[in-house]
């Protein structure tokens, strides 16, 4: 019964979300409010006004700064959020004795995969740092290479090897709790250089140069924060 | 273009970063976190009053976030009901003040700094849904406070507050991914996200069928975060469960986004010259008398505390939206002024229950019997605060409630008045058995007779709140004055 | 109909098999292999449809960081659902 | 002429490629356990898309593209054995026997 009235909903839903779609404006055609409005001036300007041969990224990162702001606070709060919730186990049960049972039921890591990860990861990282830099003239930027800066990260908490060490020993973790929060520090900072700057928060400097050194500053604080939310999101999942 | 307009921005970037910052900051000095978390909600008040004294010098003003005019950048907007941001920075500054003393004990001590980083953070994503004029930055930040929230109802040990938040997660998602949904189709729609900009837009639409699923979805995506019945289903779970300030802070503040939320959403609609906004008023009229009359009965038969509490909730958003609903000038103002100063009283409830709770160790109605010989500020407080949110003239909850019954006659709805009345009356009754329970019954549970009264800084916050849902009352004719100029352009909706 | 078009709906067909086959399956390792599927057609659909910023990110996090996440929590709670 | 050549090679190196793939596939679908089915599996990733990639990569000729389509065949081939490799090892630490035909049937 419960079965049933699960699928009259959905079907109920989804007869409404189709609904809306198939009376939407053609995808595609030119004249359709999507590409005459806000986005036309954004193609029409984005180069010089937005200061990114991505267009993508001079709207994340130009127009609509405050927009990935509160993106990137969502990414941080969402580990703040996991790490809080995996004290629900309370201080007295959190001493090691669950991990004990994990590392004995632990299959070994085999030594192929483990050289292989070992090999591959310096390409990787080079990729997102790649992905990360040249954000603002190709498809990429701070997110796409952070996540795959975190996910190289998470391979190699996987497979090096090493799960008889504890990951605490890989980073400081005053430093840890700092790269964490890049992403929301940064634009902070550009918060402030915007006003000092431009006198407009969340603005980018107007000379080309300094616009593009912001520019990849941000993707820098965006990707690698992300990264690290990633890997502390897999570390608090894994112990926690 | 002064100084005062900064704030707007600085409204959101304060306490984010400031709460970013908090666990890099105290790892090694947990408790220190509170003096910062309360300095940055300390500068985050200051900056929301600057603006409601340029707000009152200039009327409403705009500020475009990184300089680029809307609507290709991000505006942010503030009007009168922007204003409620400095109560809500306050009540959270006040929370925090609580918490000293009280998270300590729930709270493993490395986890502190993470509370008040996600207090903080809440705080920020509230002061940036209530500020933002654009349709996507609305959700942005939603997605901000209801995460942090979701995160500070988890922070409560054991299983049952861990549920809670599982609970709250599911139906919260369910509702963003809603309102997402509805910004997608008044995007596809109209080509802009400026929410003046796309009420403008509308009525060019090509068809009227995704515009009203828009209303639809966006009206139901708010219902949720504001717990009107029938969504109002992890309303008691949730507030029950949390951490009493956290509890505090979600019924008191985060509950109210979504109030807030349906009226941006009537806001944007109600230019829409072929839509019909009559019939959505009417469902928040019939749901909001449901919700009054369902609140305060399931309230009645709780022996939990904080259960109790949370079905008032459920109760006061009842008030709230049939007064959204009626939408006439009286109604519409007095539902307003009821979400500050429903935030206030609750705030209070919420904070003096849970030092009650928080000195006894116990949580039953009937165990708390006599505490108030030993407690007598803080009972006192919670009774002061029962007797307001009850309505019982001249408190804070009074104002609200008689202008939304007003409002309600001089439409033609006596039957809506009986409602308005009957709820109260079900309140009181339940705020004099608890008054009765606390000051006139002899103590059952031999740890009323231990209990000390609450330290000093949980008593500065209830009894400070305590006072205001009291003096709140006596203040109801210039607070609603200074909501009415908000409220005329959702009159005409009717 | 042109071969892009077919393409498309190749893919959207997919996605579906997919996510019936998610909503099917009682053991929770499967679905979580079967989402990884999902997630990594649907980036197929986004390198196609002209975005690719969106594809690079649904590889990364659906298939790869999202699939990781959810074993090592599978690891805690048992895979099968109750 | 030269163009032809190129074209000709490419043509035969992606059929060649895409036959791994089928044929791979039918493995899939077919082979009896797991051990024989990752084995068939393998093949696809190796050698069906390393043969079409380098396929791709005498079609686009010798400037930037090729030499990354060229850097991809390698990543390919480093990480699809080594994919296989893991599920295979996998599965016999979980204990999973593999399949051999009953030595009565042998020869039939």
């Amino acid at each position: 019964m419960r079965k049933f009235l699960a699928l009259v909903l959905i079907a109920a839903l989804g007869a409404v979300l189709i609904a809306a779609v198939v009376n939407l404006p053609e995808p595609g055609t030119t004249d359709s409010p999507v590409h005459t409005h806000v986005s036309a001036g954004y193609i029409k300007g984005g180069h010089e006004a937005g200061g990114a041969d991505n267009l993508v990224t001079a709207v994340l990162l130009n127009y609509r700064a405050i927009d990935t702001f509160g993106e990137v606070t969502v990414i941080f709060t969402a580990l703040i959020a996991v790490l809080a919730a995996t004290s629900l186990a309370g201080p007295t049960e959190r001493s090691g004795t669950q991990n004990i049972d994990l590392k004995t039921t632990r299959v070994p890591v085999s030594p192929v995969v483990s050289f292989v990860v070992r090999l591959m990861a310096p390409f990787i990282a080079t990729f997102a740092l790649f992905v990360m830099l040249k954000g603002h003239e190709l498809p990429g930027g701070g997110f796409q290479g952070g996540v795959v800066l975190g996910a190289m990260l998470i391979l190699l908490a996987l497979f090096s090897g090493r799960t008889d060490k504890t990951d605490d020993e890989e980073l400081p973790p005053g430093l840890r709790n700092w790269i964490r929060a890049a992403g929301p520090l940064v634009f902070g900072a550009l918060g402030l250089t915007g006003l000092v700057f431009s006198g407009w928060l969340f603005s980018l400097p107007d000379h080309p140069f300094w616009r593009e050194m912001v520019m990849i500053g941000l993707e820098l604080g965006i990707g690698i924060g992300g990264a690290a939310v990633l890997v502390g999101l897999f570390r608090a999942l894994r112990e926690g | 273009m002064s100084a005062a307009a900064h704030g707007l921005a600085l409204v959101v970037l304060v306490p984010i970063v400031g709460g970013a910052l908090i666990p890099a900051l105290f790892r090694r000095f947990p408790t220190a976190a509170w003096g910062f978390a309360l300095a940055s909600s300390a500068l985050t008040l200051a900056i929301s009053i600057s603006l409601i004294r340029r707000l009152l010098a200039e009327g409403p003003f705009s500020y475009a976030a990184g300089g680029w005019p809307p609507p290709y950048g991000v505006a942010l907007h503030f009007d009168r009901f922007g204003a409620a941001i400095a109560v809500f920075s306050m009540i959270t500054l006040l929370v925090l003040i609580f918490s000293r003393r009280y998270i300590p004990a729930v709270v493993p001590i490395a986890r502190i700094p993470l509370y008040y980083a996600l207090v903080m953070i809440n705080l920020g994503g509230m002061n940036g849904f209530l500020v933002t004029g654009d349709l996507f930055n609305l959700f942005v930040f939603m997605e901000v406070f209801s995460v942090s929230a979701y995160a500070l109802v988890a922070m409560a040990r054991g299983p049952q507050a861990g549920l809670a938040a599982i609970k709250y997660l599911l139906l919260g998602a369910v509702s963003s991914l809603l309102v997402l949904f509805a910004i997608g189709l008044i995007f596809a729609q109209t080509g802009t996200l400026n929410m003046a900009d796309a009420a403008g837009r509308l009525d060019a639409a090509a068809s009227i069928v995704p515009t009203a699923l828009a209303l639809g979805a966006l009206t139901i995506g708010f219902m949720v975060k504001a717990a009107l019945f029938p969504l109002h289903v992890w309303l008691p779970d949730a507030h029950a469960s949390a951490p009493a300030p956290v509890s505090a802070l979600l019924s008191a503040v985060v509950v109210k986004a979504g109030v807030i939320g349906i009226i941006r959403t009537l806001q944007t609609f109600s230019d829409h010259g072929s839509l019909q906004l009559m019939p959505l008023q009417s469902l928040l009229i019939w749901l909001g008398a449901i919700a009054v009359l369902w609140g305060a009965v399931a309230a009645l038969v709780q022996s939990d505390l904080k259960r109790l509490l949370a079905y008032s909730t459920v109760t006061n958003i009842g008030y709230i939206f049939i007064g959204l609903g009626i939408g006439s000038a009286t109604a519409a103002s007095g539902a307003a002024v009821h979400i500050i100063n429903h935030a206030v009283i609750k705030a209070a409830l919420f904070l003096a229950a849970g030092a009650l709770i928080h000195q006894s160790g116990l949580r039953h109605i009937d165990d708390l019997r006599g505490l108030g010989e030993r407690m007598p500020l803080s009972a006192l407080a919670l009774g002061v605060a029962l007797l307001a949110v009850a309505g019982v003239p001249p408190t804070a909850g009074f104002v609200g409630k008689w202008q939304i019954g007003l409002g309600a006659l001089e439409t033609g709805r006596p039957l809506l008045m009986g409602v308005v009345i009957v709820g109260g009356l079900l309140v009181l009754t339940y705020g004099v058995r608890i008054i009765n329970t606390l000051f006139f019954r002899p103590p059952l549970h031999v740890r009323v007779v231990t209990s000390r009264e609450a330290p000093p800084s949980m008593l500065a916050a209830i009894l400070l709140l305590a006072a205001s849902s009291f003096l709140l009352g006596l203040a109801g004719k210039p607070m609603l004055d200074f909501v009415a100029p908000a409220i005329l352009p959702l009159t005409d909706t009717g | 109909m042109s071969v892009s078009d077919l393409f498309d709906l190749l893919i959207l067909a997919l996605l579906i098999t997919c996510v019936l086959g998610i909503a099917r399956v009682r053991d929770l390792a499967t679905a979580v292999t079967l989402f990884a599927i999902y997630s990594f057609v649907l980036c197929l659909l986004w390198a196609h449809r002209g975005a690719p910023d969106v594809a690079m990110t649904e590889a990364a996090v659906g298939a790869g960081i999202t699939a990781v996440l959810f074993f090592t929590a599978i690891a805690k709670i048992g895979r099968r659902e109750k | 002429m030269m163009a032809a050549i190129q074209a000709t090679l490419a043509g035969l190196l992606i059929v060649a490629g895409a036959a791994f793939f089928f044929i791979g596939t039918i493995g899939l679908l077919r082979l009896p356990d797991f051990y024989t089915r990752v084995h068939a599996v393998t093949k696809c990733d190796a050698l069906g898309a390393g043969l079409v990639l380098l396929g791709l990569a005498i079609l686009a000729g010798f400037d930037g593209s090729g030499i990354r389509i060229i850097a991809l065949i390698a990543l390919v081939l480093l990480s699809s054995p080594t994919a296989g490799h893991a599920l295979a090892r996998a599965a016999w630490r979980a204990g999973l026997e593999p399949w051999y035909r009953k030595s009565g049937h042998v020869g039939q």
